[in-house]
């Protein structure tokens, strides 16, 4: 057991990778000589030199497409997006090319690359550099789509996803970069696909994913205090979806929030809802309460930002009136 | 029946100068055989859809450049590949047959024309996005410069895809990083309705890849000894990690897809580009090279008649079934994507 | 009342719009001398002249970027992309330009622009050519979606788009520009971001948009038959979404199909079915149902691409079940 | 305090050639002041987060080509603009309100140093995508050409941006449609920890715009009057309708963004790169041009006063009220998005 960071963990993964594996090497802006905007990956390119952490002019869509052209010819690139914010550019290459190569070609190659970057609110980055974009990859067959909550899984996620064969997008949360835990990476975890229950508790679900895994659980705290049992479910991957998880717990507790930093209208939130509806119907007490971002812009301002997304309050407060309902009832 | 590449070459027209040119006149004629049983398949309405984009009058772009290519070389195309594919060994019934929407067919039919791809023969996928193909070379040729076995990655497209980003984005990597790898702009004059001067000022294409670092050139594709020649020079650069970009003239002999009978350009423009013709110049230097007639009208026809058998061989296919729907959106050992049927039935039948 | 095409609708509309509004002018590849693709803009450049059908070179992003700006400076961009598919590239001056200037800016300026393009599925035009991309605008702030299934609407809505102030993605399914329908055009229709009720019925509601309006009207019919009343709802509009209109149907019949061609995972038909559970709960009796496109890519086989996407025959069977069940209950 | 770009000049300098020095080394002055100010802001933390980027060591750049815009201008600026800005006429404090993320701030709080945007000044915005405002431009330029009053639009980025293909495409369209446009490359030598030659091997950027087609320049920044003469002769050029490009060679004196310190390059690297300090020279020049020491000195102390101000406004503004969140997401005569909190206030009052 030592204490890491998550950004620490994320370096460890592709240590331990490119240690392992000489096809992987990691490619975009700023990731070599000046170890990534958010210091992931700080000493690598000393450790592995110029060829395997190899920083790229600014360009995104040809990153991405560099990194398929990689994938496809026996290599297993790490392309990295310096912010998901930037991925509307990409989505040509993700989506048309990395996300349907296998599929168009009559399943002849794949594209095992990883597209790795962060996203989410915490900085007061603005509006261009704090959004949770994973809807656009969720709703894109073919992409894979992982987003570590924890240390832990900063670390496992990340060397799973280095093992799939087909293309993963891979995003961290940018607030959570500093965060610290106490970690036995040699400790079992669920494999890849499959979701943690991070907390038990009976009278509601609260299904979730990166950093409002952290919300929750503080919120279940509170709640706790209170006499209010939540589970907390953390999706690690939200392609593969673990619906199996979801729907052990709705059936016990009846009662289901999703929660999820990205824009609610057609968001993460919308699908799991519509899944847990339509799945889990007789079991439940009350509608899936979605919790999520504002359907708006994020502000540079620091208030207005760290408004416009789930809050812990807002967690706990919703989910006391979900309970409180149905005490009523 | 497959294809023949190495067909045997008349004996009379393969002697003196004619020796290089004969099997590029070969290939080339193939391609345009190819290219007129695609239409022919269209009209009879056994096409998967009409997007087919025949590559008629580029005959010496395909020839010159895939005729360099090797083993280990990789290749993207844009969405009028056929005869480039050809040009490096495809076998024509599986094309065909991908282009019917056919099982047989290169993708299973999956893909079709515009999605054609063989990992066998390096190439890395034709694209029907303008452009889509191009930045695949820059890590295909970081994978073969890491390889060292002196391997080029080349991306052809058309003169369209001069005025997508992607491709200066590309073109820069690959000078930055000395890549073997090389970029191919066959300039047919038109991107769909639009000729070249309609769509930019700046017409020495090669110049922008000067102005990036590349290697540049235009070469005249009338005479696909020029081609090759031009290009053998650029390859072997590429090969040793000098990164190079050509621009091959020629003229889009038809229109853009099946479907567009070319209204916006004079029949005097049609005329004048079709006057350049790679293929019937060829026949003519073989002539003028001592070769003979009828050794040359037999090699045509054995080429029409293997050029109809594709047609036979698509049409007699079957479409894919449709179980292979949901195969192959992820690997062979991943679940299937769940179809929305059994999704229902699933819901409906827990009420 | 005149028989008209989707398209000539299409293009009266363009006719008429840039007539009465100077500032209107058309920006796209083969908009003008070859008259569009799909022979929607044919004749206006004969008619309006190269400036305000302004031919592009092949330029996605810059195309739309270039609409921002001239939107920003007092004119109303009509820009056409040829194809949904290729949005993918544009989605950074789309969704991070255009949709957040007003915002990001305090309200300083709009980008009144409309971007024209086509999709959907019916031409075996491969994986890159036939996709329903809507889901990726709804989910962004700040873009107004606009969707049309009928002839009337084609004029209609291309009209309303052309008066917003805010940018509006304006998507025609490119099998219905042969379709012609009777039509009076100067008679009322709902306004923008009102639903229009297709069709009555007391026994489920089918809930959907574009192309999949004349499916589910022919499964209606078909349904009339045997006796099974469907009321058929026609969005328009995906934003505004006019949830009004569907809660009194929902309501009403307590059973409801939502329909759209796009891939069912995090797409639109998501977003309805959480929005309508979570409004509507106590009146369902069982849980909205979602028939979407197959989260696969589209192939060009003519089979595989037909049955890629919801069918009349499967509305049709889903809808006759979802009803059984109700009467075995 | 509003800011007073027609400040009066001291007397005796601005005499002799000292007259058109004079006006731009104050604006210079200012800009390096005002950014001072912000990176004292963020120390102070009262900005709006820590991405701040100053343009110090650029102001030449922004002040010999915002200096010849006029009235019906427009422009678009990359993340390090506030030069840009300040050198055409904003007023500091609501700049530096907007850096706070303050209401009285030119987007209200809610763009931000990335986002800062004044159409009164036509200014249509700065931008936290590389590249992200280039296009634009082309789209003002359309609308400038069609409304004839010689107005011209131009884009600021970085060296950073000549490696965005949305560059090429936006050039193209200018060069082909013959917009009275322009494209200013601030080349500060680095992106981010990446110097240009790490980026690219065509370091002759004005090739790539000669290579598309539209003239192409690039001066060195030291002396502001160069800047000006080509900015001059290009803008001139721009506004009937002859597209330009221009690199300005300068150096970034600190770190891209506020908590980079540069550990990527050496101390001979900053102290080479600095001792090309566009406003120092300026400064000397007016000296040598026979201004008076106390003058200047003088000048100095106003413009530090001016901008010490700032300090105070914005710190002392209010934030945007909550309230403000959902405003401005569409038209003010449209219905506001719902919250999320209201959504579910009802949805659990039904229950
Ligand atoms: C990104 C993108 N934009 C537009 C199209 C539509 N389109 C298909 S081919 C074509 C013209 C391409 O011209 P060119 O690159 O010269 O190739 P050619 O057809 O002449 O071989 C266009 C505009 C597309 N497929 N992809
Ligand atoms: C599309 C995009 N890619 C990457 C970034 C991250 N980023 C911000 S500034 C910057 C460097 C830009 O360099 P340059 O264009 O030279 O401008 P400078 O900072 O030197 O003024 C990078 C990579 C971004 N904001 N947008
Ligand atoms: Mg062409
Ligand atoms: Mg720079």
């Amino acid at each position: 057991m030592a204490e890491m960071t998550y950004r620490d963990a994320l370096k460890q993964a592709l240590r331990d990778a490119m240690t392992e594996d000489d096809s992987i090497f990691v490619m975009g802006e700023e990731v070599g000589r000046y170890g990534g905007a958010y210091g992931v990956t700080k000493g690598l390119y000393e450790e592995f030199g110029a060829d395997r952490l190899l920083d790229t002019p600014i360009s995104e869509p040809a990153i991405v497409g560099a990194a398929v052209g990689a994938a496809m010819s026996g290599m297993r690139p790490v392309a990295e997006l310096m912010y998901v914010d930037f991925i509307g550019m990409t989505m040509d290459q993700l989506g048309n090319q990395a996300a349907k190569i296998r599929y168009m070609f009559g399943g002849q190659i794949g594209v095992p690359m990883v597209l790795r970057t962060q996203g989410g609110t915490g900085r007061s980055a603005g509006a261009q550099h704090s959004q949770s974009l994973e809807a656009y990859v969720m709703h894109t067959p073919g992409l894979r789509l992982a987003m570590p909550a924890t240390v832990a899984d900063a670390y496992h996620l990340l060397r799973a996803a280095l093992r799939q064969p087909d293309p993963v997008v891979f995003i961290e949360h940018k607030s959570l970069y500093a965060m610290k835990e106490e970690v036995n990476l040699s400790a079992p975890v669920p494999e890849w696909g499959k979701a943690a229950v991070r907390r038990e508790g009976g009278d509601l679900v609260i299904v979730t994913y990166s950093r409002q895994v952290h919300y929750a659980m503080q919120a279940a705290q509170e709640l706790s205090k209170k006499g209010v049992e939540a589970a907390v479910i953390d999706l690690r991957t939200l392609n593969p979806l673990d619906f199996e998880t979801i729907r052990r717990h709705v059936e016990k507790t009846g009662r289901v929030m999703v929660v999820s930093e990205a824009a609610m209208t057609a968001g993460v939130a919308a699908e799991l809802s519509a899944r847990i509806h339509e799945e889990c119907f007789d079991y439940l007490a009350e509608p899936v309460v979605r919790v999520a971002g504002e359907d708006i812009p994020i502000s540079v301002s620091v208030d207005l930002e760290a408004n416009s997304v789930p809050t812990p309050g807002l967690i706990r407060d919703v989910a006391e009136r979900m309970v409180a309902v149905r005490s009523a009832a | 029946m497959t294809q023949d590449v190495n067909m045997a070459a008349p004996a009379a027209a393969a002697s003196g100068s004619n020796t290089e040119l004969l099997p590029m006149y070969r290939d080339m004629r193939r391609v345009r055989s190819f290219e007129e049983r695609v239409g022919e398949l269209f009209v009879r309405g056994q096409s998967a859809g009409s997007m087919l984009h025949l590559s008629i009058g580029e005959e010496s772009a395909a020839v010159g450049v895939a005729s360099l290519m090797r083993k280990g070389d990789t290749f993207t195309t844009h969405h009028r590949g056929h005869g480039i594919f050809l040009a490096r060994g495809a076998d024509p019934n599986r094309m065909m047959a991908e282009i019917a929407g056919k099982e047989s067919g290169y993708c299973h039919g999956k893909g079709g024309s515009m999605h054609i791809a063989d990992m066998g023969l390096g190439h890395l996928g034709a694209n029907a996005i303008v452009g889509g193909g191009i930045p695949a070379v820059v890590g295909a040729g970081l994978a073969s410069k890491r390889a060292g076995r002196g391997d080029v990655s080349i991306a052809f497209f058309g003169d369209g895809a001069m005025q997508q980003g992607i491709l200066y984005e590309s073109m820069n990597m690959a000078a930055l990083w000395d890549l073997p790898v090389m970029f191919v702009c066959i300039n047919n004059q038109y991107g769909m309705g639009t000729r070249i001067e309609q769509a930019t000022r700046g017409v020495e294409l090669h110049q922008r890849a000067r102005a990036l670092g590349l290697r540049g050139e235009t070469v005249d594709g009338l005479d696909v000894r020029d081609v090759r020649e031009v290009a053998q020079d650029l390859i072997d650069g590429g090969r040793a990690g000098n990164p190079a970009f050509l621009a091959i003239d020629c003229y889009r002999f038809f229109g853009h897809a099946r479907m567009d009978k070319s209204p916006y350009r004079s029949e005097e423009d049609e005329t004048q580009g079709r006057a350049k013709d790679p293929v019937k110049f060829a026949r003519q230097a073989l002539l003028d090279g001592g070769a003979d007639e009828a050794e040359l009208a037999a090699l045509d026809g054995e080429i029409s008649a293997e050029m109809d058998a594709t047609i036979d061989f698509a049409v007699a296919a079957t479409p894919p079934p449709l179980t292979s729907m949901f195969r192959d959106v992820y690997a062979s050992d991943q679940p299937e994507p769940e179809p929305v049927r059994t999704r229902i039935d699933r819901i409906l039948a827990v009420e």
